[in-house]
Order: C-alpha cells, then structure tokens, then sequence
C-alpha cells in the first residue's frame, strides 16, 4: 500500500494505492491527514486494488472520529469490487461516495465551510 | 480426478495479501479451466476476499500470537466448484455471526458476514481441537 | 526465525505458470520486506523463470506421467536471500549439463543453463530416491 | 497465452500475448502460420509476458523448419524479461530481432522476395 495526501483548499485528499488490508490498516491510521481527528479528508480510492473488512473497519473508524470533530471523511473513484465490500456491509450508508474527486472536494469544502 | 492446490504460510498478517492474491489466481486458474468461462470478476473476488478474511482471522485469533504456527490453505478444483479450507486450532466459533448494525459505526464484525455473502456455502466444522473452515463457490450456478 | 512458504500443485504441466507466477510473487515478498528495496525486475524474473523451468522438468522426467504425483516447492526466505527447494522422485540426473550448441538449433536443453545463470546457487542432492534442487539468490549482492 | 495472426502482404505477423511455457507450446504450434513451414512470420512479442525454455525450444524450432522451406521467422518487441531468456542461451544469435514490428515485416518482404 501506499498513501499519498495532497492539500485542496482545507480538504486533504488521501490517495491510497494497492491493498488495505489487515497488514497494511496501521501504516493508513498512521498518516498525518488521517491521524488528525479535526482534518477533513476525501479518500481518493481509485487506485485501490483490493479492500477487506480489516481495511473498511479503518475507514470506518476514521468516519467515528472525525464525526466527533466535525470533521469530513467523503470516499472517490472506488472500483466494483472495492464497491462490493462497502454494499456488503452498508457502509455505502453511512459514507458520501463520489465518482470524482474533484466534486467530493467541493462538497467537503461546503460542507465544511457551512460548521 | 479432483486437483489440489496446497498453500501453507507462515501465520502473520504480513502473509495475508499473498493468500488472498493467490486465492484469486486459483480462482482464475478455475475460470480459464472451464472452456470459454468469461474472466468472471465476481468469482475471483469472491475467494480473494473469504481468504483475506479467513486468514487474518485464523491468524488474529491464535492463542499463541508469539510463535505464529503456519497456516495451511487449500484449494479444490472440481469442475466448476472451488472450494478453499483454512485449518487453526483456535478457540471454536459461531460462523452465524449477526451483521454488524453500521448506523452505531462498528469497526469490526464484517469478516464473516462478507465470507457467507460472497460465497455458495460457508461451513466450520470443529474436529479434535481443530477449525476446519470450507468454503465453496460454483463457477455458473 | 526463517519463514517459508510452501506450494504443493498437481504434477501436471498446466499448473506450471501457477508455480512461476507464486515464485515471483515470492521474490517480489522480499524486495518488499528489505527497506527500499527497489523493485529489481531480475530478481523476479529469475524465480519466475527457474521454478518454471525446475517445475516443468520434474514433471516432464516423472517415471509414471500416468498419474501424476503432486510437486511441493519450498520458499525459504533469510534476510536477503530467497531460496526455492523441489523434490521429485525421478530419475537422478546431473545439473552441470553442457550449454547446447545453438547454431545447430536444438530445442531442448536450456532448462538447467538458464537456472545455473539466473540463479547465485543451484544444487540437486539425492537422498533415499529423491532429487532435491535447491536455488537460492542473494537480492543485493 | 493468446495468438493473433494478421497478414501484412506475404508475411503473417503472429502476435502473442501472455506466457509461452511448457503448458502453452503446443497451441502456438498448431496455428496455421506457425504450422505451415513456407510461411514467413514476424512473431510480436510486445504482448508476451512470459518466455521460458520450453517456450523458447518451440520458437527455435520453428526457425529451423521455416528456414529448411527458406521461410523466415524475425522477432520484434520483445521486453527485457524475454530479451534475457535470448541472451542467456545465445538464441539472440539465430533470429533477426527488431524493436519494431512494421521495420522487421519490412525486412522480412525484402528477404523472402529476393528469394
Ligand atoms: N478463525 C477463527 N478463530 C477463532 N475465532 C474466530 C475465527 N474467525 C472468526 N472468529 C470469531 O468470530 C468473530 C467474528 O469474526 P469476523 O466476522 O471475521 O469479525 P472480526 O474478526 O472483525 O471480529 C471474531 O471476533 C472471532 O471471535
Ligand atoms: N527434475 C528432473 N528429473 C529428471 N531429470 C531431469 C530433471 N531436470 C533435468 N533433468 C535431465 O536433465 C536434462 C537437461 O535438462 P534441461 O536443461 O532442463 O533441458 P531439457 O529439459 O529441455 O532437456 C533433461 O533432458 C533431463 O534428462
């Protein structure tokens, strides 16, 4: 796996790369944009090749306690099989999915901008 | 003559992806097996997904996580069925988990549920000490 | 402690690409597992192409091609270095054969020259009826 | 593996795609311009992933019976995993090996029509 983030106005966009899965879940909760409870992220998944539950359970986590801090955490460009894992379980419910980063940044910057 | 695929690895989570990675392969190795089988995405993610979830559970719920035992995965082809088996000698347990209530953002709980929805059939029998998880899937039901 | 990962497939050839696929997914493991350890293509190549040609030959010398005996290869991995093991039960043979002549274009007799050069050891033993090649390569030597 | 055969004048390019190993030979044998020893062929490796020696041996082989009907078999594109298995067995010594397949097709109208 590997993360990269890049600043968009207040938003961090967080691009992950390759697997999130059990070995890989702690290196992503490690990553400053995402060990900050207070910064909101938009999680750019479209070159995430594989998730499991481990993977979504980060992600989940990371959804609880941004709420907390009324902090966003909005998810892009997931592929169908990503997609698959978050339909499942429902956690298409709970998240705002996008199919563009670029239009998840907006809604977050909106979002956050109406707090 | 049903064909066998044995893979045993070491019971660390850093082994997790190239169980699933290779659980996809098989699965694909089935695909391409049966004549004209189009490459079905849902079937190789089926078993790459249940053994991710398999394996980081027979792992994570070892009793003796300090000297990881290996962890034997197999992998039987018979005609349009693939079934895969994970062995541990873990504590028994329920696989009829309930799902997870999202709304209360739970972050664990969902290995199960995704083994029992992506695949046919999900079984843990319990033989002498011993979890024997099988899981099942066919090609074109 | 070394970790070894263990494939057993069907002796038959169309699992051999199962086995060479495994076998760079192995080196691959180890490149990933050195900090920054660049992804050093002939590294993998040379596991890919070695166990392809190790896997193929012990099923093509198998005495009794009627039913075909299941082939186990080792990954054992050490700090830098990955050595791959296979056992067969075939008929002893040397692994310093001559490099063929290619002006005369033969078609066969690449198999051990291309594992003597892509690997840093090979070595077949024999004990009690089996063949036992070994390879090992070093990632930064 | 998977062949694909076009004909460019009197030369057929056989393009292959995936691996050619001791399980995938005997299909690349059986295509109809590899199986006629009067055709010339232009094999595209560009596609081709995967060359050991039972891959290679078929290849050889097929040189030997085209060149006994004073047919041609050139190589174009192959990558640097491929380029090695040549190298290492000199097999790099007996074909004509071009970066490109429209520069080798050319090469190789020239050499059957000065025939
Ligand atoms: N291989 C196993 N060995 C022991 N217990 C297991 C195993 N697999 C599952 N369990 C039990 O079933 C529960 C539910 O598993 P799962 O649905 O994968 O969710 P999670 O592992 O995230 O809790 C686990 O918490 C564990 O108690
Ligand atoms: N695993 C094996 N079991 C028995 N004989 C073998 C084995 N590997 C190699 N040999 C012998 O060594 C010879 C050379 O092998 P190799 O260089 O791979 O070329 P090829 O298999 O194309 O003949 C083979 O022809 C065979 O006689």
């Amino acid at each position: 796996m590997n993360i990269s983030e890049t600043q968009a106005g207040s938003i961090t966009i967080v691009a992950i790369t390759g697997t999130l899965d059990a070995s890989t879940t702690k290196e992503l909760l490690k990553s400053p944009a995402i060990s900050n409870p207070a910064q909101s992220v938009v999680m750019d998944l479209e070159h995430l090749d594989f998730l499991d539950s481990s993977g979504l359970g980060a992600l989940i986590g990371t959804l609880r306690k941004k709420r907390e801090r009324s902090a966003e955490t909005l998810i892009s460009c997931m592929n169908d099989r990503v997609r698959r894992v978050f339909e499942i379980t429902n956690a298409h419910r709970i998240f705002h999915i996008f199919d563009d980063t670029a239009a998840a940044v907006d809604y977050a910057t909106q979002l956050t901008a109406r707090i | 003559m049903n064909r066998i695929i044995t893979l045993t690895l070491p019971g660390e989570l850093i082994f997790a992806r190239f169980a699933s990675e290779t659980a996809a392969k098989a699965a694909l190795l089935l695909i391409n097996s049966c004549d004209g089988g189009a490459d079905d995405w849902k079937f190789t993610h089926a078993f790459e997904l249940a053994v991710s979830e398999a394996f980081t559970n027979t792992v994570s719920y070892a009793q003796k996580p300090a000297s990881p035992q290996p962890v034997t995965i197999d992998f039987i082809f018979e005609k349009q069925c693939l079934t895969v088996t994970i062995r541990d000698t873990n504590p028994p347990f329920s696989i009829e988990t309930p799902a997870p209530d999202i709304e209360s953002y739970p972050e664990r709980g969902y290995g199960l549920l995704l083994m029992r929805t992506v695949m046919d059939t999900v079984t843990c029998a319990r033989e002498n000490g011993t979890n024997i998880i099988s899981m099942s899937k066919q090609l074109n039901p």
